[in-house]
């Protein structure tokens, strides 16, 4: 009985997986498929040689890693602040007021999120009409492009928003946990500024003990679909917006370079969550 | 009697337990001195049920109970540090084990409040486990394990978090309820005075290997037993 | 100063989709430049005579609510089938990130044909197994947390007091388990709850979560309704947040 | 303990492989035997269930489906009529995929398609047919009409039946703008004249406008009319894609992208983005006032160069398992009762694919009665601008070339 839980288990995770590649493979060589003519290596060649492979990947990499960077800045700003270093500890703005609203986000779907801030950032949206009403602009037109633009900085906007109170909570949690406000009474005491603290103690150690966390997060970033959808512009597109596309397009001659895509791209995650699972195992088995 | 025979244990190529031999008159105590990684710890698991020995077998009064599950052999294991169920008062961890052999509620209860007085804990049976002292914990612990009467107890250092009077104390009060209950039972220490003071006869486990000694002056004479330096220490000082 | 204005910089931050969401659920005629349309509630009256978005709320929180339910039971199975009474191999437990880290929309169109084949597509019953692929690995993986050294020793402890398995199960672990069976109700109501992509896909447009109606408004341009939708999605993480917030606090005052 | 591993790691792989090598069976079709007489098909079809896949991105519509179609027959024939949201494309990949998975039977009955949808899906062979016949109604259809019996130069053959015909409109502010172009020249200086005041959509509607004009280039647009012509889709759409790029930087975000649906082209108009939009459906301008979308001086038009006018149909999928609920369902639809209710403006504006002519008396009547829309030209005046849709490769090439030379570039 408990060894078929166990396997069980293990079919639950692996399978989904292991038949969606199989099936995606078939498909991409030319083996299944109703208008499959055999197998051919034309559809990952075409793929390859399109560009469409490389520059999808540096997209959707460079996304992710620009929203992360950026996150991981404002939560290390933000738990400096909640943390009261250097600061007097009955100051201002009221504590666990702040704290409860920077976990807002965490309220938000994805796709609630897109459509949000869509309408925040779109030149006719809630910005642009501020602008246009303090004289900033006089048409739509002048408003820079931030969504659908073609660098993504809806995209990345959107996904900062999503996952800054994460990091953050995160930071504040890790700082209390290493009891780095002693540490930073001690690099006083040894007439360190706040500022160097904050770059030379604070910064580096949060980031190594939140590592793997942060490459957790890269992989999930990898796979967002509703944000870039919405936000996206059309010159680039993330894998998952890619795939999606290819399958479902009209040409059907299309749909085995989605899933030439679809096996690239689930095969990046695997090697990165076998990476990440590798340094875990180092640091704790 | 207890008879432990030919008990082995393996992990991989590890040898932890080699043909453990002994044997324990019911209602008496041994005492085992092991250091730790002695495989005390194994021993002790695989009498309680806990782990299954690689061959040996385990009889009491004639019953092999081997390859009974844990909760089928009465064969309680007490810890270093007492595991109090959290969630439960003293009352309930007192009566715990006779709540699982369905004993009506009035026996039991007059069973629990005579325990409690025993170990004097009759004022503390509404609290829960954080609300007590490191010694009151470990006496509901005990107290725990001997109100269901098992065939044995095995003891694994119950007494080394404790302090110094403390401990003194808990000595005394086991040894006067485990003779008002005729508990046999296994008490392992690295406290050579320990294993002096609580037991009948007496063994010394070294890497897995067991010799056993049945009377104190057997004991004693033992070079590793460490009692001949107990006693020069003190001379020294004198 | 700087660090106040920076923190009310974050602070409005993380407070402007939520604004915007309650603003548009409310106006009409969003005309470029007013910066809010002519005010109505006719947006959520509409709600109560069995429009589409009270459909789709019902849908989705039917569908929350079994997953939540289902995959912390079974997670809790197979979390006594890994551990009870052993230490599981941390390997094994590694494989639940899998599933966990590819993308949903991907997955599900891998998947397509299986579901297909068997019938469940564009299926209540689709959505839910599909789900499942992503919640039950995540239970487990919540569950694992709570199986300390204390827990399998404590466990071990009532064994050798005489209580069987099921009783130990009943009278210590599933006591202990209670903060992480509350967690774990949560967690999987909130996934399943936020999901987008795999219920797309394997539902086909047939099942309409709250996320599917968003997602087509959206691209229907049907601003206020998708806002009205917006804000119905806030609302159960908001009152679960609310519960947890207040039980924290009230903890703390103990 | 490896072993037990390394043997379900084996099943799980060649599980897949397996149920892939069965999938490769020829499909049998549920069975073909619809009965040949109508009383029997209303008979079999009484009190069924119908699945219908439709495209649901408009109120309107959606509510005409819902508080009318669906109403009217489970009253008249008890039939349930389910209706779920799928576009083109996603109906052509549920149906391909169904097949590929050698499905036996579909999980829908209707389909709502037309051109290269009606194209892949006669690709694929996933229609039945020809039922048209069958339908008591259809004896009602202006068959003669080109813009309703060909579906991109495609005949219809039965296999899909016309349920409603519309034409491309361009929509404006009456307030903001008073000079319209009318042909491809006046457009590009149009746009350059109002730098950053249009684009179209990187989806159906707007491959429709390049289409349009694709045409006019032509000196007349009925060369295009027929098969697929290489040489002349080569040679019109150089022009074409040459006369873009020139239109390029005085486009909406200087031409660096478009927008990827109608509905974000309708929001760029409505926040005053963009001075136009367009639409299929020459309606869509009556709708979208009525609805508080658009600002109520929107006005539609028709270019003198012309625009496309074609019809949408409904399909049965081959592997239905109630092609008798179906065709009962279409019929209802193609009734005058339920074309007139669709027709009228507050309701959907959907034109009729009936002849007038061949209605009773009464019905002639009460079209003739049927109130005008106020914000769009009549249709009879707008059809006398009308195009063919061309075949759908043109615009299968179109999608592609302009993803690759406007877009990608």
């Amino acid at each position: 009985m408990r060894r078929a839980i166990k396997y069980l288990f293990i079919c639950l995770c692996l399978a989904p997986l292991l038949f969606g590649v199989i099936y995606s493979l078939g498909y991409s060589l030319g083996l299944a498929g109703l208008l499959s003519d055999g197998f051919t290596w034309d559809y990952w060649i075409g793929l390859i040689n399109s560009g469409n492979l490389m520059r999808s990947t540096i997209y959707t990499i460079g996304l992710g890693a620009c929203s992360l960077i950026i996150a991981v800045m404002a939560a290390l700003v933000v738990s400096w602040k909640s943390g009261r270093y250097g600061v007097d500890h009955r100051s201002s703005i009221s504590k666990s007021k702040a704290e409860v609203l920077i976990l807002l986000p965490l309220l938000f779907a994805p796709v609630t999120a897109a459509f949000c801030w869509y309408q925040i950032l779109s030149p006719g949206g809630f910005i642009a009409r501020a602008s246009f009403h303090l004289g900033l602009i006089h048409e739509t037109s002048e408003f820079p492009r931030l969504v659908n633009d073609d660098l993504g900085i809806g995209i990345v906007i959107c996904h900062v928003f999503l996952i800054l109170p994460v990091f953050s909570y995160l930071f504040t949690a890790t700082a209390h946990k290493h009891r780095l406000h002693r540490l930073y009474l001690q690099s006083n005491t040894l007439g360190a500024s706040s500022w160097y603290f904050f770059k030379k103690v604070y910064t580096p150690m949060l980031l190594q003990k939140n590592m793997r966390v942060l490459w957790l997060y890269l992989i999930f970033l990898l796979g967002t679909y509703e944000v870039p959808l919405l936000l996206g512009g059309s010159r680039s597109q993330t894998f998952s917006v890619f795939i999606a596309d290819k399958l479902t397009r009209f040409n059907l001659g299309d749909i085995p370079s989605g899933y030439c895509m679809a096996i690239w791209y689930t095969v990046l995650i695997t090697v990165m969550t076998a990476l990440y699972l590798r340094w875990q195992k180092s640091i704790l088995w | 009697m207890i008879t432990i025979k030919d008990i082995s244990k393996n992990y991989g190529n590890t040898v932890i337990l080699r043909r453990v031999q002994l044997s324990i008159p019911v209602g008496s105590c041994r005492s085992l001195l092991g250091e730790s990684g002695s495989g005390k710890s194994t021993l002790l698991k695989i009498l309680a049920g806990l782990e299954k020995p690689d061959s040996g077998s385990f009889i009491y009064q004639g019953e092999e109970l081997i390859n009974k599950p844990a909760e089928k052999r009465s064969v309680v294991y007490l810890s270093q540090d007492p595991l109090l169920f959290p969630h439960m008062t003293v009352y309930d961890n007192l009566a715990y084990g006779l709540r699982v052999r369905k004993m009506p509620s009035s026996t039991l209860e007059e069973k629990v409040i005579t325990l409690a007085q025993q170990i004097g804990l009759k004022e503390h049976l509404k609290k829960h486990p954080h609300q007590l002292s490191g010694g009151q914990r470990q006496r509901v612990n005990f107290g725990r394990s001997v109100i269901i009467t098992p065939r044995m107890l095995l003891l694994d250092e119950p007494f080394a978090s404790l302090d110094a009077t403390t401990r003194g104390k808990m000595q005394e009060l086991y040894l006067d309820i485990s003779r008002k209950y005729q508990i046999t039972s296994l008490f392992v220490t690295h406290d050579v005075r320990e294993a002096l003071i609580m037991g009948d006869t007496y063994g010394i486990l070294r890497n897995g290997s067991l010799s056993c000694y049945d009377t104190r002056a057997l004991f004693i004479q033992q070079p590793d037993s460490g009692v001949a330096e107990e006693i020069n220490f003190w001379k020294s000082i004198q | 100063m700087v660090s106040r204005i920076a923190t009310y910089i974050v602070l409005t931050f993380v407070s402007l989709p939520l604004l915007a969401a309650v603003c548009l659920s409310v106006t009409d005629s969003w005309f470029f430049p007013s910066f809010i349309g002519s005010i109505t509630l006719e947006h959520y009256k509409v709600l109560w005579s069995g429009h589409e978005l009270a459909h789709s709320t019902l849908v989705s929180l039917a569908i929350a609510s079994t997953m939540s339910i289902a995959s912390t039971f079974i997670g809790a199975v197979i979390s006594v089938a890994l551990h009870y009474g052993r230490h599981t191999t941390p390997r094994l437990l590694a494989l639940g990130y899998f599933p966990y880290a590819i993308a949903p929309v991907v997955l599900g169109s891998m998947l397509q044909y299986y579901f297909l084949r068997l019938g469940l597509f564009g299926s209540l019953s689709g959505v839910l197994i599909a789900q499942s692929f992503i919640t039950i690995p995540f239970a487990v993986l919540l569950f694992s947390t709570f199986w300390s050294d204390n827990v399998i020793r404590l466990s071990a402890q009532a064994r050798t007091l005489g209580a069987s398995t099921s009783i130990v199960i009943k009278d210590i672990i599933f006591p202990m388990s209670k903060r992480w069976i509350y967690l774990c109700l949560v967690q999987c109501f909130l996934i399943s709850w936020l999901e987008y992509g795999l219920t797309r896909v394997i539902g086909a447009g047939e099942v309409r979560t709250l996320t599917v109606s968003i997602m087509s408004l959206a691209s229907q341009a049907s601003i206020s309704e998708a806002a009205v939708a917006c804000c119905l999605m806030l609302l159960p993480p908001s009152l679960i947040f609310m519960i947890q917030y207040r039980m924290v606090s009230s903890q703390a005052h103990l | 303990m490896a072993s037990p591993y390394i043997r379900l790691l084996a099943i799980l792989l060649l599980l897949p492989v397996v149920s892939l090598s069965c999938g490769s069976e020829v499909a049998q079709s549920p069975s073909e035997n619809v009965p040949a007489d109508w009383s029997t098909i209303a008979t079999q079809a009484q009190g069924s269930t119908v699945h219908m896949m439709m495209w649901q991105g408009d109120r309107l519509i959606n509510k005409y489906m819902q508080d009318y179609v669906t109403p009217r027959l489970s009253e008249l024939y008890g039939i349930e009529l389910i209706v779920t949201d799928g576009q083109g494309n996603q109906v052509v990949n549920r149906l391909m995929a169904e097949l590929e998975a050698n499905r036996k039977t579909s999980d829908l009955d209707i389909v709502w398609i037309n051109g290269e949808t009606f194209y892949q899906l006669r690709q694929i062979d996933a229609l039945y047919g020809p039922f048209v016949q069958k339908l008591p109604h259809a004896d009602l259809i202006d068959l003669n009409n080109p813009f309703i019996s060909m579906d991109f130069q495609q005949a219809i053959d039965g296999y899909e039946c016309p349920w409603g015909n519309v034409q491309m409109i361009m929509i404006y502010d009456s307030l903001q703008t008073s000079d319209l172009p009318q042909d491809m020249t006046e457009w590009s200086r149009w746009v350059q004249d109002n730098p950053g005041r249009f684009t179209w959509s990187n989806d159906f509607t707007g491959m429709t406008l390049l289409k349009s004009w694709l045409m006019s280039l032509a000196d007349d647009p009925s060369v295009f009319y027929g098969e697929f012509s290489e040489d002349l889709y080569t040679t019109y759409s150089k022009q074409l894609w040459a006369r873009i790029e020139n239109m390029r930087p005085y486009l909406w975000n200087e031409g660096r992208s478009f927008p990827a649906s109608l509905a974000q082209l309708h929001q760029l108009y409505v926040n005053g983005e963009v001075d136009m939009t367009m639409s299929n459906n020459d309606s869509e301008v009556d709708n979208k006032i009525s609805q508080g979308v658009f600002p109520t001086t929107s006005r539609a038009y028709v270019p003198a160069m012309g625009t496309i006018q074609n019809s949408h149909y409904l399909g049965i999928p081959r592997l239905s398992d109630n092609k008798v609920g179906a065709l009962q369902v279409i019929n209802f639809l193609l009734s005058p009762e339920a074309q007139y209710e669709k027709s009228q403006s507050a309701v959907w504006g959907d034109g009729t694919v009936l002849d007038r002519d061949r209605l009773s008396p009464d019905w002639q009547a009460k079209w003739t009665g049927l109130a005008q829309r106020s914000h769009a030209p009549p249709r009879e005046e707008i059809s006398k601008r009308a195009l063919q849709e061309p075949a759908p490769e043109y615009m299968i090439r179109l999608f592609e070339d302009f993803r690759k030379r406007i877009i990608e570039q």
